[in-house]
């Protein structure tokens, strides 16, 4: 978002971190990783939880719940409306901000990718969402390049990676005892401004970094052939692999809540004797009533069709209009599925035909 | 069919005239109604009720008696083939059986009872405002133009000339212009088949009493004034307040036997209800103002009838009423403080004199003050007590063919006895006028509904006052106000009444005026009131579904008493719900569906055998079976009633009638196996041993489909343990020793024919010497073996007069006999009061053991052994050890025969019918009728009736009227050969149903099966009763209930949240 | 105690009776585990050819319920089942889910499932497992820099500790050694946990619910997942009557929750399938094990153990003891 | 296709207009289908706005919910909007219990718009099925308005109902029906009592009347199963698939391609559509 900053690489040493925790939680409402009773999501975070980022052994790969939520909720309120017919937007619903209030810090090069994919939907020329575009104009983006990514990461394959720049503001890259700054935009380094723990980076961190980007890539397991399933796909809707392919699915919705880029939501109102507020939900295309007419008829009727939709529409749908896939590979859906359906052996299969 | 016999003339005219409109001719003509007679219900009144409408409370489940009575008021008041003529009597009757023509007077009323709107503006107006108020027994005033009561029906004034000034100023105000001064008697002629009396009973009048006071201390009433005190709608409005100066009062006492057991001054018998009704009389009491300390001074307790001891203990252990044995011997007034003095004698005879505050009467019944002339008219006899002379084996008619009778008329009785004597007589005029069935009727025709598809809700609330009941606590008013707020809501107003016959057309014009779709009633209960609303919008072209109710009453107004304000709320929150619930009904189908015309009987004895000639004389076919190899059942074992007559010649007559009746099919030695199917349509599956047991071949599977079943299961006496029986012969049941005294096992036979008594003797089947009993020797009888105790909470009704019964024989036999009755409370209910009376004319010792000490048999030590006789098999004289209560004393009466009072025990077998019909049992194990009041031969699933001992214990006259009674019920769904089903139904949404089954599982009325085809659940409108069991087991919401669905229950919910 | 031994040889078994049902014909699908794409993950198979029958495993880490695929199955199917799974198979048979004669049973006495929450917490944090090796009632797990041997018995999934019929109480065939399965639990033991939470103040278990409630994601994994949910639409997804609000605060997430637990009560028989395939890792086990007590002790049914008893809530039976209820 | 009206991209797209119902007209015997009028609150909402045939609006009764329903009126009639709603679902009922006077919410005017300059000149033939008249009544008031009908050539409409009850817009069948510059077939799908007019199914009965497809465009739109047998029916008549447009349903809820629900392969109903032609459909997934 927004102009690209001078891209002049900084330093500071890793034990700095609290500092700069410190410094931004002074002038920013800082959401980070924050683990709740075992799940991971981003939340409102104190400078512990910031300045203790660093001190991890090694980060696990992202966060169990997608970045996407700090600026598409799963629950928010739309519009508030009376029993005497007067309509408003929800108090505490974003506008469309001016200035950088929030900094969404720790985020993994996947999910920064992810707001990039976001935008094209929620941010489109034709019709702009207020409430997401307002959060993404009002928040700065400070991602932690990875240096051990997961086993079910496959950022490289879909044009990412562990320093993937993508969506970010500022960026943290490991170099040995200190952190590689990189500025990206002039948010990120609005968010360095009056941080004195940096200097300009020496050619020996430039080269850590470097090195263990490389390293990073490599631990990036899987190539998976993304380029050639997308080719396949686009006449692939009405082949008989979707039939072994789907088999196993239980038709949940821990793949698309969880992953950073599945947008889809519901509206729907919630009455109360004086009024009541029209509400935003995340929706899944995995569930039946998400297509279900109120006829009964149900365009996508069977587990089989709605399996397909989600890869088709990430894979193919989504490429056709914005000539990116809507998948940043972040590996959250081959983690959770309950029955190990690997989206990662889908589009193996796929581009095998 | 019998008509051909029985009436002479070959004439048969099928409409029938029921003489009183109190409950019992109510019942009667709304049986005869329904199956299929026209009916002339002639009252002396301005408007029908009777008794019932001036209670307060019934016993023993306290519910409000015009409440309960109230949907039959009307129904008789609307029904097409009821015509209800009050103010009117009985002048003449010509004819015969089958053919009478009744001449009727109509006593002036002065007001047009066509045009009368009972809007109350001539009252209002009315300048005379002391006369004595009748319905209120004389505690309030009213105006000369007046109503008895709001519900009455017809509502219409009518003016009492002897108070009447004669102002002309009702005439004035009257803006229907309904009022006649010169309104003259008329005489009207009317044709009727038959004839059923129910004309009710007249209190007995207090001041022949002189000792009470009644008439010169004002805080001395009947229990009658006393009923309208507790009445919510009575002179004080509910408040239990004394007459002299309106105080609460804290002491009451209640003195029983007013009139009742009392050969001086009134009846030598007992009127069987006052027991019952001082002890909820004093339970309500107590419940209106908890300060209330009610004693009931008492000879016996009589509470023999089903559920009543139970009830008698409650009020004891919860509502702390206290109970005296003793006659009150005399009430005297303190004159400053008008409390008054009970003197009485304590059970161990020392004068006990204890101030009250208020003194209640305990009024006997006596026969109705028109008896003698309705006898003369009628051409019938009355008993030595006045009342309609009916024999012991054939209760319900008259000494005049084609005259039945029933209710008070009869004897004294309570109002389930009525009820079922009036179904019995309506079925027995029934029986008589078979061939004319259907042939005088008028049929209903309702305007074609509304079509309202797609039309949203226009509801109207009516919100009902009723009386103080409501109104007293909530203010009904502002509901009103607050319901015209309501979303979809057009109209709201109040009622005094909404049930009163004149709201239901106000509400038929509001339904018509603002377009109403739906209607909301907020008043009492649903279960007594809905049919009666539901009707009255389907009349009105809405279909019957589109209604509402909230219960106000019951769950606001009675619960909250004492919190006005809070109770308003809720009422307001009640409505709101019944509202919100309202916008979402949508109208529901009722089906047609047609009748099997038979029935079948399970049980061959005395009720089953009635019950099934009953149907067979009405034309239907009776398939009786019957378990054991005889027909008989427990009356087998009787063999002469207290009056004498020959039980055994009754029951060989009895049986040969069933047996020769084409159009009945008996099966013994039988069991039903399965019974399928619902009301009008069941299949039924036997298993006939008759042909032999276990040989190849013998044994017959029968099956048959029927419209109805007649439960007559029956019972049998008790099988008592202890008290040496089985272990001494001398030991025996009751029924044992009737066999042994039937069999003539009893020396001074020859004496007595001898002294000519032969043929009486034989009349009573011959008694003669035997083994066991023996001249000149001991008999000692034991009351409540096996009734009253631990294991069996109930009364069995009929062991009393069975033992006095015996005693009388034996004495009668052997008068220098020592014949000994130990008992608790001697319960000769009715005219058997007199034979208790001569029991001890003849010298039987009645001696009373205490509450939980039974007496005890023990073998003599010093056995006799030159005694000799049956009982001298070695086996020694007995002894029985009692504590006589009244001498406070150990007795140690020798005995050589011990008699024990065995009661009725429920017939295990019970249970498998109960599972099979899906009918309940109470908690002693005989069978639980729909309602104890009004409805006690029906069961709660319909189509299914009861009669007999499988009910309860009782006498034969008793199971005859209501084996009789179960027929006239049943033949209320035979007659017109189809029914309509309920409209509330169960429905299965296919794409949510997993075909898993638990539904038809789960289901109590088969109602639901799984459609092999596509593998869901499919339910049968016919079979499903809407109990919405399946939509609640059903996890995946597959099942909705029509009528409350899901939706409406939610909107409810929410409107409350 | 499971040896790497029995663990192949029942693989073998497995194996064996797979291509002998296809072979001839017995079945048109036999539904089993194969390895999975992540290092402790196994992944349902369905495997239609003889020939892929090798593609077959057993293990530690075969935790999914596979019963949950047979709801209105079409065709005939063999299915692997552990001592848990039968049991929901067994209601799925008599809610008439599934025809008796359509599915062939094909039992594996259990030795127990890894719960791979705990392992998770016995490899701690750190760069991820990238291999994992099961041994000797061992399993080893490797990841870049590190390697830890951790027994199998020490992981096992809360519900294996309270199972009383690890041997499947119904199968057509047995692939193992029944007297090699994990020793039951004894059935005064199996409910101490929920005893132990029954014992604790109301605040301190509705506090504990709440907790876990509160991180729900209304993914409905946990019902998907579950073999006893198989309504064709969901109470939480009906429009009309709207049984749950869209708000999602904590009071509509319990509606899911408890409404979900009260549906299975009486069914559910803790095979644990919703909890392992929460993203969430919420556990209500305490709640659907009391319930499994209460249906035990109020009316002397143990679900899923018997093919002829319907579900004990469902139906009504006169003597049911209604004393609690009030 | 028409182009979707873009609109200000600072304004909030969910934010509805209100508008007070002042009319409703029962159209079916049954009453599951009535039509509402209804006028803005704030007159100035008409500059905002501007709509042509074929678009829809997310109409929302408070408390309940949004639902997309298509304009009926022409952009013509000036001064309200009108929509034709058959009692479906949650929306739809409460929208029946709506009487005049109530207040609503209006947004839109969403999706495409029926090709109107592409049909200019040419003959067009509409063919409707029961409540599926609704859309096509917009086009064909504009289309027949004075200021647009010499902009086109003959008018035919094809219409039918399972009955007579349930044909929809009676009173402007019969002035369409009066005109002499359209052919009108109304149908229904049994024989009725009192019925003199046509009887049969749809796709039957424009296989009889058999419009020329030289230089004209058909427009239909109905219940599926009309679409399917109508679409055969055309393409034997020689209608090119360029040649017929039709308007698809689906379940929609932001109305502006962004919730998911009406992703069409890569199209999205409420922004791509409604309108599209049969060459389009046969280009995508089958999944309507």
């Amino acid at each position: 978002m927004g102009e690209r900053g001078s891209g002049k690489a900084l330093v500071m040493a890793k034990r700095d971190l609290g500092a700069f925790a410190r410094h931004l939680a002074a002038s920013y409402l800082v959401l980070a990783p924050i683990v709740e009773g075992g799940v991971t999501r981003f939340a409102v975070a104190g400078v512990d939880d910031i300045g203790g980022f660093g001190d991890r052994e090694s980060v696990p790969a992202p966060s169990k719940r997608p970045l996407k939520e700090v600026f598409f909720p799963q629950e928010e309120v739309l519009l508030a409306f009376d029993a005497g017919g007067k309509v408003e937007v929800a108090a505490g619903a974003a506008a469309p901000a001016d200035e950088v209030t929030r900094v969404a810090f720790g985020v993994r090069p996947c999910d920064a990718r992810s707001l990039t994919l976001l935008d094209l939907v929620f941010d489109a020329a034709d019709y702009k969402d207020p409430y997401y575009v307002g959060r993404r104009q009002g928040t700065a983006v400070v991602t932690f390049a990875c240096t051990e990514p997961g086993v079910a990461c496959f950022c490289t394959s879909v044009g990412g990676g562990p320093s993937d720049e993508a969506g970010s503001d500022l960026m943290l890259v490991e170099a040995g005892e200190s952190y590689l700054v990189k500025p990206l935009s002039a948010r990120g380094e609005g968010l360095l401004r009056g941080f004195d723990a940096v200097r300009e980076a020496g050619d020996v961190e430039l080269a850590a970094a470097r090195d263990a980007e490389a390293r990073a890539v490599g631990r990036v397991a899987r190539d998976v052939p993304v380029d050639a399933a997308v080719e396949k796909l686009a006449g692939a809707f009405g082949d008989a692999v979707w039939e072994d392919l789907y088999r196993k699915c239980l038709g949940c919705a821990v793949c698309t809540y969880l992953c950073p880029t599945c947008h889809c939501f519901d509206i729907g109102d919630e009455a109360t004797r004086a009024g009541g507020e029209r509400v935003r939900n995340w929706d899944s295309c995995m569930f039946p009533l998400f297509t279900l007419h109120a006829s009964g008829h149900n365009p996508r009727p069977s587990r089989k069709e709605r399996f397909r939709q989600r890869i088709m529409h990430k894979f193919n749908y989504f490429v056709e209009n914005n000539g990116r896939v809507a998948c940043v590979g972040c590996g959250r859906c081959v983690e959770n599925c309950p029955v190990n359906l690997d989206v990662r052996r889908v589009l193996e299969t796929i581009a095998a035909l | 069919m019998a008509c051909e016999t029985r009436c002479p003339g070959g004439k048969t005219v099928g409409a029938v005239l029921v003489v009183g409109g109190g409950i019992g001719g109510m019942q009667a003509a709304l049986d005869l109604a329904g199956s299929g007679f026209f009916v002339y219900m002639v009252e002396t009144r301005p408007a029908i009720g009777g008794t019932m409408a001036q209670l307060d409370k019934t016993f023993p489940t306290n519910d409000c008696s015009m409440c309960i009575m109230s949907p039959k008021l009307v129904e008789c008041g609307r029904h097409l083939n009821i015509d209800v003529i009050t103010n009117s009597a009985v002048e003449r009757v010509e004819g015969e059986a089958g053919d009478f023509t009744v001449t009727v007077v109509n006593r002036p009323r002065y007001v047009d009872p066509e045009k009368c709107t009972g809007c109350g503006v001539c009252a209002q107006h009315c300048p005379v405002g002391a006369a004595r108020d009748t319905f209120n027994a004389g505690l309030g005033k009213r105006p000369s133009i007046y109503i008895d009561y709001p519900q009455a029906v017809p509502l219409a004034y009518v003016i009492d000339r002897d108070t009447c000034v004669g102002c002309g100023l009702c005439e004035n105000m009257c803006l229907a212009g309904a009022i006649r001064y010169d309104d003259v008697p008329r005489e009207r002629k009317i044709s009727v088949g038959a004839i059923v009396l129910a004309p009710g009973f007249r209190a007995f009048d207090p001041s022949l009493r002189q000792e009470y006071g009644y008439g010169r201390y004002p805080n001395v009433v009947t229990s009658m004034e006393f009923e309208r005190i507790l009445s919510a709608s009575g002179p004080y409005e509910g408040r239990v307040l004394r007459p002299s100066d309106g105080d609460i009062p804290e002491k009451i006492a209640f003195i029983q036997c007013v009139g009742s057991r009392d050969r001086a001054h009134g009846g030598r018998y007992c009127s069987s209800v006052c027991c019952m009704y001082a002890t909820k009389e004093a339970v309500i009491a107590k419940e209106h103002a908890p300060g209330v300390q009610p004693t009931i001074f008492y000879m016996d307790m009589r509470s023999y009838g089903k559920g009543f001891d139970a009830y008698v203990e409650r009020a004891k252990q919860e509502y702390g009423v206290r109970y005296v044995r003793t006659r009150v011997a005399e009430v005297a007034e303190v004159p400053a403080t008008h409390n008054l003095i009970v003197s009485f004698e304590s059970e161990h005879g020392r004068v006990v004199k204890e101030e009250f505050d208020l003194v209640v009467l305990s009024v006997g019944l006596e026969p109705p003050e028109d008896a003698g002339r309705l006898a003369d008219v009628l051409g019938i006899q009355l008993d030595e007590n006045g009342f309609a002379r009916t024999g012991a084996l054939d209760p319900l008619a008259t000494t005049r063919p084609g005259v039945f009778v029933c209710g008070a008329m009869q004897g004294p009785k309570d109002i389930p006895e009525t009820v079922t004597q009036a179904s019995g007589a309506s079925g027995a005029a029934g029986a008589l006028l078979g061939s004319a069935r259907g042939t005088l009727i008028r049929e209903k025709i309702y305007p074609p509904e509304k079509d309202l598809r797609g039309v949203g809700p226009r509801i109207g609330v009516f919100i009902c006052h009723c009386g103080i009941n409501i109104g007293g606590v909530v203010d009904v008013p502002s509901v009103v106000e607050y319901a015209k707020t309501l979303p979809n809501v057009v109209y709201a107003e109040r009622n005094l009444y909404t049930c009163s016959q004149d709201t239901q057309k106000r509400i038929q014009e509001k339904i018509q005026e603002h377009g109403l779709t739906r209607v909301v009633v907020a008043s009492c209960t649903p279960r007594t009131h809905e049919p009666l609303f539901q009707e009255t919008i389907r009349e009105a072209g809405l279909n019957h579904y589109l209604f509402a109710m909230a219960n106000i009453r019951d769950q606001c107004s009675w619960v909250h008493m004492h919190e006005s304000e809070k109770a308003t709320e809720k009422a307001k929150d009640l409505v709101r719900a019944a509202v919100a619930k309202a916008a979402l009904l949508e109208p529901l189908e009722r089906l047609p569906i047609e009748v099997k015309q038979s029935g079948l009987v399970i049980g061959g004895g005395l009720a089953g055998m009635i019950a099934a000639l009953d149907l067979a004389e009405q034309g239907f076919q009776a398939y009786l079976v019957e378990v054991g190899p005889e027909l008989g059942g427990h009356l087998r074992r009787i063999h002469f009633t207290l009056g004498g007559d020959d039980v055994q010649a009754y029951l060989r007559e009895l049986v040969g009638r069933v047996m020769s009746n084409p159009l009945i099919e008996v099966h013994t030695s039988s069991e039903v196996k399965e019974i399928a199917g619902y009301l009008g349509n069941f299949r039924s599956r036997i298993l006939d041993r008759s042909q032999g047991d276990g040989e190849a071949g013998s044994i017959r599977e029968v099956e048959f489909e029927h419209g109805v079943v007649i439960v007559a299961t029956g019972a049998a006496e008790f099988r008592p343990s202890g008290f040496l029986y089985g272990e001494h012969p001398g030991v025996m049941t009751q029924s044992e020793l009737e066999a042994r005294l039937a069999s003539g096992v009893w020396p001074g036979h020859e004496q007595e024919q001898e002294q000519g008594q032969g043929k009486a003797t034989e009349a009573r089947g011959g008694l003669g010497p035997g083994p066991g009993l023996r001249r000149g020797r001991s008999v000692v009888m034991i009351q409540c073996v096996g009734s009253r105790d631990d294991e069996h909470d109930y009364c069995s009704r009929v062991c009393c007069s069975e033992a006095v019964k015996n005693a009388i024989r034996l004495k009668e036999a052997d008068p220098d006999a020592d014949v000994y009755i130990l008992y608790r409370d001697i319960r000769t209910y009715g005219a058997r009061e007199a034979y208790f009376e001569e029991a001890r004319r003849r010298g039987v010792v009645f001696v009373r053991y205490p509450e939980g000490q039974m007496p005890v048999v023990l073998r003599s030590e010093a056995a006799e052994p030159g005694d000799g006789g049956g009982g001298g098999n070695g086996d020694g004289r007995l002894v029985v050890e009692v504590t006589d209560t009244l001498l406070d004393e150990r007795l140690a009466i020798p005995a050589d025969a011990v008699v024990l009072s065995a009661g009725i025990a429920p017939n295990e077998s019970n249970k498998k019918v109960a599972q099979m019909l899906k009918v309940p049992l109470n908690e002693s194990g005989f069978f639980l009728e729909a309602h104890m009041k009004l409805r006690p031969v029906d069961f709660a699933t319909e189509g299914v009736f009861l009669a007999g001992l499988a009910h309860a214990p009782k006498t034969i006259d008793e199971t005859i009227a209501q084996a009789h009674a179960a027929v006239a019920r049943a033949s209320t769904v035979l007659a017109s050969g189809a029914i309509t089903t309920e409209g509330i139904k169960s429905e299965v949404m296919k794409t949510r149903c997993t075909g898993c089954g638990l539904c038809v599982e789960a289901c109590q009325y088969k109602a639901l099966e799984i459609d092999p085809k596509d593998n869901v659940a499919k339910v049968n409108p016919a079979l499903c009763k809407g109990c919405g069991l399946c939509a609640a087991t059903c996890r995946c919401g597959a099942i909705t209930l029509k009528g409350f669905t899901e939706e409406e229950i939610l909107a409810e919910v929410s409107a409350l949240c | 105690m499971v040896t790497g031994d029995s663990r192949a040889e029942i693989t073998q078994r497995l194996r064996d009776i797979a291509r002998d049902l296809l072979e001839r014909g017995e079945v048109d699908v036999f539904i089993g585990y194969e390895e999975g794409s992540l290092p402790l993950r196994t992944t349902p198979a369905f495997i239609t050819r003889p020939d892929d029958v090798s593609r077959l495993t057993w293990g530690a880490l075969c935790e999914n319920n596979l019963a949950t695929y047979l709801p209105k199955f079409e065709g005939r199917v063999g299915v692997v089942v552990k001592g848990c799974d039968v049991r929901a198979l067994v209601n799925l048979i008599v809610e008439k889910q599934i025809a008796r004669d359509q599915v062939k049973i094909v039992g594996v006495p259990c030795q127990g499932v890894i719960d791979r929450r705990k392992l998770a917490g016995a490899v701690g944090e750190g760069p991820p497992v990238r291999s994992v090796e099961e041994t000797d009632g061992f399993i080893i797990v490797r990841g870049s820099g590190f390697e830890k041997t951790i027994p199998v018995q020490e992981m096992l999934s809360p519900a294996c500790a309270t199972c009383v019929h690890p041997v499947p109480v119904l199968y057509d065939l047995l692939a193992g050694d029944e007297a090699r399965s994990r020793g039951a639990c004894p059935r005064e033991d199996a409910f101490a946990e929920v005893e132990r939470f029954a014992g604790r103040n109301v605040e301190d278990r509705f506090a504990y619910f709440a907790r876990e409630i509160e991180r729900c994601i209304e993914c409905y994994a946990c019902r998907q997942a579950c073999p006893l949910c198989y309504c064709p639409e969901c109470f939480v997804d009906r429009q009309s009557p709207k049984w749950v609000g869209r708000w999602r605060d904590l009071s509509d997430k319990m509606v899911f929750h408890l409404g979900r637990v009260l549906h299975t009560a009486g069914r559910c028989a803790d095979c644990g399938a919703c909890r392992r395939a929460c993203p969430a890792g919420i556990d209500l086990r305490l709640l659907s094990k009391q319930m499994e007590k209460d249906a035990l002790e109020f009316f002397g049914h143990e679900p899923g153990t018997d093919l002829e008893a319907a579900p004990v809530l469902a139906t009504y039976r006169r003597e049911d003891p209604d004393d609690f209820i009030l | 296709m028409g182009q979707a009206t873009i609109r200000d991209a600072g304004a909030n797209p969910y934010m509805p207009e209100l508008a007070t119902i002042t009319q409703v007209t029962r159209e079916t015997d049954a009453n599951d289908v009535k039509t509402f009028r209804v006028e803005f609150r704030d007159p100035s909402t008409w500059e905002r706005f501007r709509y042509m045939p074929g678009q829809f609006a997310e109409v929302s009764v408070f408390g309940v919910g949004e639902a997309p329903i298509s304009i009926t009126s022409s952009p013509t009639q000036q001064g309200y909007l009108e929509f034709s709603v058959k009692k479906m679902g949650q929306v739809t009922t409460a929208l029946h219990y709506s009487s005049e006077g109530t207040v609503i919410g209006v947004r839109g005017p969403y999706g495409n718009t029926f090709p109107v300059a592409d049909m200019q000149g040419k003959n067009i033939i509409f063919i409707g099925g029961g409540i599926g008249l609704a859309p096509l009544r917009s086009l064909i008031n504009y289309v027949l308005s004075d200021e647009h009908r010499g902009e086109f050539g003959r008018v035919q409409i094809i219409y039918g109902a399972r009955s007579s009850g349930d044909l929809v817009f009676k009173g402007e069948l019969e002035r369409w029906g009066a005109r002499a510059d359209i052919d009108q077939v109304v149908t229904i799908d049994r024989p009725e009592a009192g019925w003199s007019g046509r009887v049969g199914f749809v796709p039957a009965v424009l296989k009889e009347v058999a419009p020329r497809p030289e230089g004209a465009v058909a427009v239909t739109c109905g219940p599926p199963i009309m679409i399917k047998f109508v679409l055969s029916t055309l393409t034997e008549l020689g209608f090119a698939p360029e040649q017929v447009v039709t308007t698809l349903e689906m379940r929609m809820k932001c109305g502006i391609g962004k919730c998911g629900r009406c992703n069409i392969g890569s199209k999205y109903v409420c922004r791509d559509g409604p309108v599209f032609t049969y060459r389009q459909l046969l280009e995508m997934p089958q999944e309507y």
